[in-house]
């Protein structure tokens, strides 16, 4: 039996009542008594809440009083109060890791609430297996790590640079990571916002050129993260610059190339709906102003290199480039993409050619769009006079999206309302299951489009079938308020797509041991108070990579992201929990199946004096103990759940 | 196999011979029964007398093939009950056991068209085709209960599938898009003995669409559809005086015209709507 | 959906179109001017192109493409537009025939050239006959004259002198009374009486007949024709779009009057031995009619199988395509000549075009 | 007189004034079409695409929203509606139902609650009767067999009308279900 310090265990019992939660159930009194009968238990009370001050106070007094050295609490959850406890522990000058506590609550008195005795009967049990492992406590040491003073930003839309400016206007060295040629995100597509109806771009281009000409930013576009090691404070990270073969230190952005290239292809950033040349900026006010070079495209007939002359900006043979760079924290910005719309074949997107989505829309809508603003349907490239929007395409619908995608019934009313400004006759449906106009301003906007006549019908489209002469559009839906079916024939269509995660979060996610929610958005540490962070330490989470959100919210998320990301690099160092994984590299084998089963990244197999041993990085491991169960040679534990203190347990258990 | 239009039948054995595939009879089989309308009298009975049909082909060891939607419904879902839900499968055989039958949920269940597209291959039916019946348009009638519901078939889309149109383009016939193409015949469900007058209100949308759309003949996978489609035509003009006079195929028939099987063994006699203009368009193929 | 990529038969064009909603761009392949010879695909920068079946292996109703471009490959580039020796592939942009590469000088266009040294050229019109395309026209300006005879004078004369010895002319008008050209004006004075004046002459009018002459019971009328060197009376036309300098027109012309200049230069190997026989699959493909079936002379004479006449071939390869029969057929392009800017991408096309080609079994 | 007195005096119209009493909610009966197949009904949110897409919707008074919205409410009425047996089965509702209900199986289920409370349809009687006398819905009749023999096709099918013995089973399987009972023995006097 391994004692600590030498000391012979003195053990001290307190059962918490809170209030009527457990002493409602569970005969505390009797419990505490039961306590006192156990092994080493040397002084057992129970009290009406342990967590108050005068609890822990009582505790400090029991401590100083009977000399105790180990302290068991029946309680609830360690979840919700062992920091407390350990606290408390230590304020009277014990380890605050010669603590355990039982959970006498959640997994006790809630669940057994009408068997009082058999609950009363637990609550012994769970008592004495807590001393038994109590006995075998040992004191632990936390570590200190020093932080890297930078922050990695993955994303530039608007989440990403909001974090980014944050960051930086607070003097902390930011990386901004970005996939496309160009920061500005979603975002940046969109003609106007709702409900205030500011035009995208006019309040997103300034934070973009802030990023660009920010002395603490660092901007990588055209460029991806593609590995990530290290742990909080000290992350590694491997960011691949794609060849634009257009050189950033040469490029003035004076789009001569662009006006010889004899190459035309669709826009992605127009959703296609206009051209642009194999050598392109996707947009005018992009960030970077820096042409690149689409190789799928582009048939190296050297015009560009010609027209951009003395200035040799065109490299050919650029090839990808790695950087290197150690951060402190990272935050993820990855944002979404839309629904696929022709997932739902009933709608025809993909088919009907007056069929589009909302975000081309607003790519015809912009006046920097392809038609300069003007809305025009596709087939005839005649202004409509009428218009169906189809919401929840996608969303709130098990065969597809089973959430709401939240921005759509704003955009949608956006939308009707900027129909009807550019063509005041048109007739404009917007068929609904809900309005859910949540946020401020929101309703009232609802209520505007309303008075501009646009018509509301309750019911979600069923179909459409196109007219092939007129190329019109014939949607059906129920009136569910008249209880009729509808046919509306209207000559564009505008389907609301729900949004996804952004299918490239996946490898980065992956990259860095974060999880995801059902429904693949990645998950927060905790939904309402904790909704910026991850379940890993110095990783933070900004914007719709979280969840479907408007831009106000994804703002306020991408400040509080910021904010959290920098409260480690300016406390300069954190503090690692010591209940970790620990390797007795007398027995590993060097197998290597901890290394494979560790979800955090946390154990590697090195070559330690010419022999393979299993290597814990304590950082990185949260104590898990996936390797612990899976090591064959019983090589590794856990400090604080030792093979010994839990067979203590459950010998404990098994002798009551 | 359908007893109100034998040329089915007949086009069935005769092209499925002609294609190498031997078909065995259930002798002794009863109606599948109907989904629609013998379903809803009590469904637990519809299991039993479906479950009683699989075990007859349970006991050859071989695996059903249907002409017809309906019957593929009633066998394709009950098998999959049976074989999903252990303690109805036992309550279903608590009944037939005591008749002589039991079903163990040995086969597959599968529609002539499933199998032609699937087993068979488009491919090696095109080269079975000796006729192709080039320059006829086609109305491509799917009928519900092949396809639908999806959630439980294998077959893919239900909104725009193309199952039927490969097959039948392998004839060498073109298939013409019209107008609520999957909507239902108007038969099913029972509605047609419930209420002939409403059934015959979709069956008058889907013939009014594809003879608008050109087509020279509606091609349907169910003898139930090609009943109502094909009577019905002669009743909407009792009724309502309408007459369009498009000719109605089961595939099977379709596929018989362009192996080169002289008409007459296709049974087009037992039709209300004469196919003689079709089959006239047809002389320099056929 | 935009943007839309589409490539659908039509008739007896291929149009493969990208369609965006301010900007179509279509690629159109006229089938009847397509021979397959592969030269696009083996220029294309995106390698888009494939070969599809040529010659024996399209036994089919419907017309198979020759060519097969994957619309989504394609740049819509025109390099094919430009190096397609036959004319048939064409680019539009919004409806416009456009090939904004060749416009902005960023790739040449494929050389070819037909000279006709008009000096020599007897407007015979045999070129005209034999070319396959209709790259040469005959034009003749007075297509008519048969009837008319006084343009069919003017068709050989350069002028015609009409000469009255007024000494011998006794005004007797009957000259002008039978010919239209001739005009005898009078004038009667109190002084002299009347009195001859003129003869007048209307050259356009005068068919040379000469009757004047003989009628004239003085002698006093006489008439001569000054000829032109050579009766100019027409011209061949050339179009160099529809010319794919296969050489007929030159090996036909009885006067060596034209020059053709080929885009490729090389030569055509057939290996006779191994052409199986009973095929002539490449004879039917063959743009140029280059290739022959060769016939005995006397009975018993050995001929080969296979042959090509060396000065009509241009060195397509559509032959090589055709071919069911390993190496019977060996294309070597030497040289690939153009108009216009030598560019790095022509430079690459051209070494693609100028590897040997073999033919080879089919599947 | 006014519009809304006018109405009232007529009693035809005076449906329309209709007051829905939770007295006539019958919790059970929302768990009986349940507990048949159609559990997840309770999910429905109302959003109409089932009637958009009812074929027969546009032509009849069915209206399959209101009927899965009846038998959430337990509004055991719907069982005596003529539109419940518009329904041809399509399943188009089905197939688009973003609550992924099986709304046609849903309509089944209410038919044979439907049935089972007396209300049966003269043609379902007639087939279910003739299933129990033939083995089939659609029995082989003269003209047929003429056919079949011209045809040269066996002149009766190798189903239960070759087979007695295999129609005794048919017979023997539906006395031995709640069928006979339920529509064969009262549904006798509809078959004419």
């Amino acid at each position: 039996m391994s004692k600590s310090g030498g000391e012979e265990p003195r053990i001290g019992v307190f059962v918490c009542h809170c209030g009527t939660n457990i002493a409602g159930v569970v005969d505390v009194k009797e419990v505490a008594e039961y306590a006192k009968t156990l092994p080493n238990v040397v002084y057992a009370t129970d009290y009406v809440y342990m967590c108050s001050d005068p609890g822990q106070e009582l505790i400090k007094q029991a401590i100083k009083e009977h000399n105790l050295n180990r302290i068991v609490v029946a309680a609830c959850s360690p979840r919700l109060h062992e920091l407390t406890f350990r606290r408390t522990v230590s304020e009277a000058g014990l380890n605050p890791f010669l603590f355990e506590q039982a959970n006498i609550r959640e997994q006790n008195s809630w669940v057994h609430m009408d068997n009082p005795e058999e609950a009363t009967r637990k609550a012994k049990d769970l008592v004495r297996m807590a001393v038994a492992k109590a006995r075998l406590l040992e004191p632990l040491e936390p570590k200190e790590v020093p932080v890297e003073p930078a922050v990695l930003v993955i994303g530039g839309g608007i989440a990403g640079i909001q974090a980014s400016l944050d960051l930086a206007n607070k003097g902390i060295r930011v990386y901004l990571v970005e996939k496309e040629p160009s920061i500005g995100g979603n975002m940046i597509r969109l003609d106007k916002t709702f409900p205030t109806l500011d035009c995208s771009a006019c309040i997103l281009t300034p934070k973009m050129v802030d990023v660009s000409r920010h002395p603490n930013i660092t901007l990588y576009a055209y460029s991806e993260v593609v590995e990530v090691d290290g742990y909080i404070g000290n992350f590694d990270v491997k960011i691949l610059k794609k060849p634009r073969y257009v050189r950033e230190d040469r490029c003035t952005g004076c789009g001569k190339c662009a006006e010889v290239c004899p190459v035309t292809v669709p826009n992605e950033f127009d959703l296609g709906l206009g051209p642009r040349k194999a050598i392109y900026i996707p947009f005018p006010q992009a960030v970077p102003a820096v042409y690149t070079i689409d190789m799928d495209h582009c048939i190296k007939c050297g015009l560009c290199v010609k027209a951009c002359g003395e200035l040799e900006a065109i490299d050919f043979d650029q090839k990808p480039e790695e950087v290197n760079v150690k951060v402190g924290t990272i935050i993820v910005a990855t944002g979404f993409e839309l629904f696929d719309a022709r997932q739902k074949p009933e709608y025809g997107y993909g088919i009907y050619q007056n069929v589009i989505t909302s975000l081309q829309f607003e790519r015809l809508v912009n006046a920097s769009g392809p038609t300069g603003g003007q809305i025009v349907r596709p087939s005839d490239g005649k202004p409509p006079k009428s218009v169906a929007i189809l919401l929840c395409v996608g969303s709130r619908d098990q065969k597809a999206l089973p959430y709401c995608s939240r921005i759509c019934c704003m955009y949608s009313l956006k939308h009707a309302h900027q129909i009807k400004e550019k063509i005041p006759d048109a007739e404009v449906y917007i068929l609904y299951m809900d309005i859910r106009s949540f946020g401020k301003g929101y309703e009232e906007f609802y209520n505007r489009v309303q008075h501009e006549g646009v018509k509301l019908i309750r019911g979600r489209a069923s179909e459409i079938w196109e007219d092939p002469e007129t190329k019109n559009l014939i949607v059906r839906a129920e009136d569910t308020f008249l209880g009729k079916p509808v046919e509306l024939e209207v000559e564009m269509v505008i389907l609301a797509t729900g949004v996804i995660p952004n299918p490239a979060t996946e490898p980065i996610r992956k990259a860095l041991f974060i999880t995801q929610s059902p429904d693949g958005f990645l998950l927060e540490a905790h939904p309402k108070l904790n909704p910026m962070s991850t379940t890993v330490d110095g990783i933070y989470l900004a914007g719709m990579c979280q969840g479907p959100k408007d831009i106000p919210d994804t703002v306020a998320q991408a400040s509080a992201a910021a904010s959290a990301a920098s409260i480690p690099i300016l406390q300069g160092k954190i503090v690692i929990e010591p209940i970790v994984a620990n390797v007795d590299e007398n027995l590993c084998g060097g197998c290597g199946i901890c290394e494979s089963v560790c979800p955090y990244g946390a154990v590697t197999v090195e070559e330690v004096g010419g022999k393979r041993k299993a290597r814990v990085n304590e950082a990185k491991c949260k104590g898990c103990g996936s390797c612990g169960a899976a090591c064959p040679s019983g090589a590794i534990t856990v400090l604080h759940f030792k093979d010994d203190q839990i067979l203590a347990q459950v010998d404990a258990l098994l002798t009551g | 196999m359908p007893n109100r239009y034998p040329g089915i039948e007949l086009a069935t054995r005769i092209v499925m011979k002609n294609l190498g595939i031997e078909l065995v009879d259930m002798e002794g089989a009863s109606c599948c029964p109907a989904p629609g309308a013998f379903g809803p009298a009590d469904l637990f009975t519809w299991r039993v007398l479906g479950a009683r049909n699989l075990s007859i082909a349970e006991k050859k060891g071989v695996d059903v093939l249907t002409v017809c939607n309906g019957c593929y419904k009633t066998l394709y879902e009950v098998n999959q009950d049976l074989k999903s839900d252990p303690e109805l499968r036992e309550r279903v055989n608590e009944v037939l056991r005591p008749l002589g039958y039991e079903y163990n949920g040995t086969i597959r269940v599968r529609h002539i068209a499933e199998y032609l597209h699937r087993d068979y291959g488009v491919e090696k039916l095109r080269g079975a085709v000796k006729k192709p019946l080039e320059g006829i348009k086609v109305a491509v009638h799917y009928g519900c209960h092949l396809m639908r519901p999806k959630l439980r078939r294998e077959l893919g889309d239900s909104e725009r599938p193309h199952l039927l149109e490969d097959i039948i383009e392998a004839t060498g016939a073109e298939c013409v898009e019209y107008k609520d193409m999957m909507i239902c015949c108007g038969a099913g469900g029972g509605v047609r003995s419930y209420d002939l007058a409403l059934s015959l209100t979709l069956t008058h949308t889907k013939i009014k669409n594809a003879t608008e759309a050109g087509a020279d003949c509606m091609v349907n996978v169910c003898p139930f559809c090609h009943l109502q489609l094909d009577r019905g035509q002669a009743e909407l003009k009792e009724q309502w005086g309408v007459y369009y006079g498009l000719p109605i195929l089961h595939y099977s028939q379709l596929l018989g015209l362009a192996m080169g099987i002289p008409p007459k063994m296709l049974g087009f006699e037992a039709h209300y709507v004469p196919v003689d203009s079709f089959l006239e368009k047809l002389k320099g193929i056929i | 959906m935009l943007p839309a990529l589409r490539r659908a038969v039509e008739k007896e064009q291929v149009v493969v179109e990208q369609r965006m909603l301010t900007v179509t761009q279509q690629l159109v392949i006229d089938l009847s001017r397509c021979v397959g010879c592969g030269i696009c695909v083996l220029s294309c920068p995106k390698e888009a192109i494939t070969q599809g079946p040529v010659g024996a292996a399209v036994k089919r109703a419907a017309p198979v493409p020759p060519i097969v471009v994957d619309e989504s490959k394609c740049s819509f580039c025109g390099v094919c537009v430009a190096m397609c020796p036959f004319g048939a592939i064409k680019l539009f942009i919004n409806g416009e025939p456009k090939v904004p590469i060749i416009e902005e000088e960023g790739f040449p266009k494929l050389f070819k050239s037909i000279e006709i040294d008009k000096d020599e050229c007897t407007v015979c019109g045999l070129c005209v006959d034999v070319c396959l395309r209709d790259a040469l026209t005959r034009v003749l300006y007075m297509p008519q004259v048969r009837s008319d005879a006084a343009a069919r004078v003017r068709l050989v004369a350069e002028s015609i002198k009409f000469e009255v010895d007024y000494d011998k002319c006794t005004f007797c008008t009957l000259c002008s009374s039978i010919c239209e050209a001739i005009e005898v004006v009078k004038e009667f004075s109190s002084e002299e009486g009347l009195v001859g004046k003129h003869v007048l002459f209307d050259e356009e009018k005068c068919t040379f007949c000469r009757t004047c002459e003989m009628i004239c019971p003085e002698g006093a009328i006489k008439i001569e024709l000054a000829t032109r060197d050579k009766p100019w009376v027409g011209e061949i036309v050339r179009n160099l779009d529809e010319c794919i300098a296969c050489s007929r027109c030159v090996v036909a012309c009885p006067k060596d009057a034209i020059r053709v200049e080929k885009p490729f230069e090389g030569e055509i190997v057939f290996n006779a031995d191994k052409c199986p026989g009973e095929c002539s699959t490449c004879v039917e493909v063959c743009p140029c009619g280059a290739i022959y079936l060769p016939q005995p002379t006397k009975p018993g004479e050995k001929v080969p199988r296979i042959a090509v006449n060396q000065d009509l071939c241009m060195l397509c390869g559509a032959c090589v395509s055709a071919c069911p029969v390993e190496g019977a057929i060996e294309l070597r392009r030497k040289a690939v000549r153009c108009e216009g800017p030598e560019t790095d991408l022509w430079k690459e096309v051209v070494e693609k075009l100028t590897k040997p080609l073999v033919s080879r079994r089919l599947g | 007189m006014s519009e809304l007195e006018q109405m009232e005096e007529k009693p035809t119209q005076r449906a329309v004034f209709e007051v829905i009493r939770s007295s006539e909610f019958d919790p059970e009966f929302a768990k009986v079409v349940a507990s048949s197949g159609a559990d997840e009904i309770v999910q429905c949110f109302q959003c109409g695409t089932c009637t958009g897409s009812c074929p027969m919707g546009r032509v009849s008074a069915i209206r399959t929203r209101q009927i899965i919205r009846m038998a959430v409410l337990g509004l055991k009425k719907v069982l005596a509606t003529d539109e419940l047996w518009h329904c041809t089965t399509c399943g188009t509702c089905y197939d688009r139902c973003p609550r992924d209900l099986k709304v046609t199986e849903a309509i089944v289920v209410m038919r044979m609650l439907a049935v089972r409370e007396g209300h049966i349809p003269p043609n379902l009687a007639r087939i279910v009767g003739y299933v129990y006398q033939y083995g089939h819905a659609v029995p082989i009749n003269e003209e047929i067999r003429n056919l079949r023999k011209k045809l040269g096709l066996s002149e009766l099918p190798p189903t239960t009308h070759s087979y007695p013995q295999a129609l005794e089973s048919v017979q023997k399987a539906m006395k031995a279900t709640s069928i006979y009972e339920t529509v064969v023995e009262r549904g006798k006097p509809d078959r004419g």
